[in-house]
């Protein structure tokens, strides 16, 4: 378990504030953000190598905030590895052990090496220095390296960020099939939302310094609490605009009304009235070829401006008075035979349209 | 390749050449006027064998002192940010701009006996001038700041990430420098000593004003010199010369391999 | 921050200052000799007048020269793989390591009449032994190393991708070495160049077997006390020293802020 | 037009060989491949940077082979930007316009510059030192840099490598509208096979410095012509097996087999006998709770081992005896109740079974 209580880090002019966070025993937490958001700050204040202006750190219920690095007992996996280039990969992955508290002795350290290797499909790499390795190699000799002491919370800072794509999908399955085995509590930094949608339990989005919003990666897709928050993690479309109250609407706390906005107006179902941003997601709208009625509240005329393959999803760029982007199966997409110049009604519901 | 660039490369090899020719010739010459006979001579001796072994002994000495105190504020240049550091890292390289004899001076007014420093010392039975701890003081003046530069250097290539790594692996901050950051820089420091050991044995000219007798070598070869001329001068040059080039070589050998 | 590295920090920066304070007293203290009275006094010496002045020339004489013949030297290191290159590196760093006196030798050998190089550059009326190019040629000896390595790291510090940039926008190689590279290495070039002239006018030992008369300011200082005793030495040590601070002090300037 | 003829370039002792390729005028092609495929040495051969060992480059039908970079008329967007640290924004942007061949005087160039600033919108940024620079601030510059003096060519080396993933997309859909606006021939190098499907008409596929398979994005996409690409390019489950011919069906060009590897068996349209790798795309497997009659000649039968959600699609992970991913919709997902463990039946034609 990690618990962050209101901390706050200084380095340099750039403050990291209020940061409170907690992790389950066992969870897999990731910080995304973009860059200059603070995230590696965050896991050094973590970790012991930031000195912090207020606030406190405990771990598994214990108040850690005044202890150094080595006496927290976590693993640190940085993002570029940093593996130490005057040992062999057996001797980096071994490093850690004989310094870890219940000491091991020389054949249970061997013994826990090789464990390791053998799981991250390092064996044969034992014996090799560590300049050669590629990059994906690399990050599994520094994961390994980090596990051995068999720390009961892991720091991941952007651990794929140097390795290309196809390496990626496949150290990320593992990292996640590790985490669940060895039921490490986990805290993992990205810049990349897909990979907070495809590892985490838990996710915080840090803006400038603060948490913008936590929660679960589907919570915080379906529903960012802020314009930044929708355009960070792809939500989709974000337009900027004003709720207007439906005069024969009123005295409820949610109520219908009218946003107005980005050359659109669009029914809406509304907490409060003023400048507000609307969310759109691509697959809430639905394409067809000519107005036929329906229960959905709004309908949007334009025309397709250009088609977006991605596998099975097809992103149709639509300009109805302003950009939009709805996203059809690549099947419907050739049945309604889109491409550039058709003309379409886009239809959504008033209940889909999220207000931030 | 446009074939301009052929006429500029010559003009660039041409230039170059020059300086290279221009170093190199006046150091084959020495070599070429000595034979294995003379010098053979010349180390047997014993006033030449006599500033032979004091050279070695104070250089080494004035290495010692300098890797002694000169390693650890390498490292806090290196590695802390300090206040005044800048300014530090200024005063530690003023001695490279001294002129020599201008340095033999301030060290004679700074440890001579009637100095604050110099008189306590003596009471304390170091004395410097016309005294070996004198070479020693002047050796290790013109030598520091090439210890502390080069040692620097190699701490600064160490990437400082790696003790942060060490320590969440459950080093402390001494266990992670003397495992991680010593072992990395070692060459490089190595180097640097063996540098400072070769300037410490040609140091000259505040030696000359420091302590002239007992003679280190290189005031053996300018008393031989000014005393008997060119010619009796030469062997002991020549060893000097020979003893410059084998610690020239191990230091290259040791640094790392330059980059492309 | 650890209990126990308040005390590992207290001995390092213990050990620092000794250092500092062993390289900063003594010219504190020369400094501290002097009086402004005794600075114009010295200054108004028609002798140390005509060294200073000699030195400065020739300083500026050896710095134009190595850098005409050091900055090609440089750029080729720093830029071109050829055959040789680590020979050509080591060679040019040698006078570094040789002892002064030594290198007075050897320049006395190559450059005077009975050599062939001196005796040819004779013939055409370039005397060096106890003549002003004997002197230059010496200062060069000794500075050129300081004046190459360091061009060499200016180049090396500009990203050689920055010329392929140039070039995909209509550059040739020249142009986009005169319009990219050496900008951008300027400064340290000329901070190596600053460094190069202040190293000559320290020059003693070399010099002082080359070219005794006339004097140079280092050895008019030398002259001063063998002569005359340590008094009559300072004024003129105190005025070398204070050209070299300000010359110290531009080179810092120059210099690019350091990484923390 | 950029056409590349056999080149052979050899670069310390990586050789990249046998190099063919045709970008057709105002074409977007892309190079994809793995770090170390050669992909930036054979920019920097088509640059003229690099020295061939043999092949010809030609540009607009000009042989262009002999010529150095700066006569090629082209532009070049290097990975890491490389701008010029001594000049300001606006002298980087104007620094080829005075050395094109259409030299152009002061006012000119000056336009030009306010030209290229606006359609990038960093007009704001021409006085500023390129220091303070963000990645997606520094990746324009770069870009109107290399446009400024008109190439016909336009070079990039992963030129969204070094911004985040938000950046990244916004800059993507620019410099395809670019493209398309300015008509320039286009020639790109990715390690990310979604850029290739985003942005190209043409892809070329690196493995090991040699071309593996090159055609339209959808074609390397759908049929890849080796377990290689079919893995790089992420098409989906690949299976290392041996085709047997069916006895009762022979004597055809494409004939019924029977393909046998990783512990399946399946019925499968084949053209050659022998050990070949089945391509198996997650979207042609059909889920169904139980086995019910459909025209599907392959039933697999499995459970659930982990739900993979990105977006609108949900990726099943499936243990079939292997693992098999197939993709279903997220709403497809949540009717069906899928979660790990539940027993499932993936349906798969014989027809959608690529052999390579």
């Amino acid at each position: 378990m990690i618990r962050l209580d209101s901390l706050h880090v200084r380095v340099g002019n750039f403050d990291l504030r209020d940061i409170s966070l907690e992790v389950p025993p066992g969870g897999y937490a990731l910080i995304i953000g973009p860059t200059g958001s603070g995230k590696t700050t965050l896991l050094e204040a973590v970790a012991g190598h930031a000195r912090l202006q207020a606030g406190r750190v405990f771990m598994h219920n214990d108040d850690v905030t005044g202890l150094p690095p080595e006496r927290r007992g976590l693993g640190f996996v940085y993002q570029q590895y940093h593996l130490f280039p005057h040992l062999s990969v057996r001797d980096n992955i071994g490093y850690g052990i004989a310094r870890s508290k219940g000491a091991v002795d020389g054949a249970g350290r061997a013994q826990r090496v090789l464990e390791l290797a053998d799981m991250l499909a390092i064996t044969a790499l034992l014996d090799r220095p560590v300049q050669g390795l590629s990059g994906g190699e690399q990050q599994r000799v520094a994961l390994a390296r980090a596990l051995a002491p068999k720390p009961s919370i892991l720091l991941l800072d952007e651990p794929f960020a140097a390795v290309d794509a196809a390496t990626r999908q496949v150290l990320r399955r593992e990292l996640r099939g590790l985490h669940e085995r060895e039921g490490i509590t986990t805290l993992q930094v990205t810049h990349d939302f897909d990979e907070a949608l495809r590892l985490g339990d838990l996710v915080a989005v840090l803006s400038e310094g603060r948490i913008a919003q936590s929660g679960t990666p589907e919570q915080v897709f379906r529903y960012p609490n802020s314009a930044f928050v929708a355009r960070f993690v792809g939500t989709g479309n974000v337009i900027a605009g004003v709720v207007e109250r439906t005069p024969s609407d009123d005295r409820e706390l949610a109520f219908r009304g009218r946003f107005r906005g980005g050359g659109l107006t669009l029914d809406v179902v509304a907490e409060r009235e003023g400048p507000m941003h609307a969310v759109i997601r691509p697959e809430d709208i639905v394409l067809s070829l000519s107005p036929h009625p329906d229960s959905a509240r709004n309908h949007l005329e334009g025309t397709v401006a250009r088609l977006e393959r991605v596998g099975p999803i097809t992103l149709v760029h639509l300009d109805v008075g302003r950009p939009l982007i709805a996203s059809v199966t690549t099947t419907s997409s050739e049945e309604m035979a889109l491409h550039p110049g058709v003309r379409v009604v886009g239809s959504l519901k008033a209940t889909a349209i999220l207000l931030v | 390749m446009p074939v301009s660039s052929l006429w500029s490369r010559l003009v660039l090899a041409g230039l170059s050449a020059c300086l290279v020719l221009f170093v190199v010739g006046p150091l084959l010459r020495l070599l070429w006027e000595s034979s294995p006979q003379s010098l053979i001579e010349a180390l047997q001796d014993s006033e030449l064998q006599a500033s032979i072994t004091l050279t070695v002994l104070t250089a080494s000495m004035a290495t010692f002192l300098a890797a002694l105190l000169g390693i650890p504020l390498a490292y806090l240049l290196a590695r802390r940010p300090f206040p005044g550091r800048r300014i530090v890292q200024g005063i530690i390289d003023l001695p490279v701009v001294i002129p020599h004899p201008v340095a033999g001076i301030a060290l004679l007014l700074f440890l001579g006996r009637r100095s604050p420093v110099g008189g306590a010392l003596a009471d304390l039975g170091l004395e410097f001038v016309s005294h070996v701890p004198g070479i020693v003081a002047a050796m290790l003046f013109v030598s520091a700041p090439i210890l502390v530069s080069g040692a620097r250097e190699a701490f600064r290539a160490v990437d400082p990430q790696l003790e942060r790594v060490a320590r969440t692996l459950g080093d402390t901050g001494w266990g992670a420098f003397r495992r991680v950051t010593l072992p990395l820089a070692g060459r490089g420091i190595l180097a640097a000593s063996i540098l400072a050991w070769a300037r410490s044995v040609s140091e000259f000219g505040s030696i000359v004003i420091l302590t002239y007798n007992p003679k280190v070598a290189s005031i053996y070869i300018f008393d031989r010199f000014t005393a008997f001329g060119l010619q009796s001068a030469i062997p002991a040059a020549v060893i000097l010369l020979l003893v410059a080039l084998t610690v020239f070589i191990m230091v290259r050998v040791l640094q790392p391999q330059e980059r492309a």
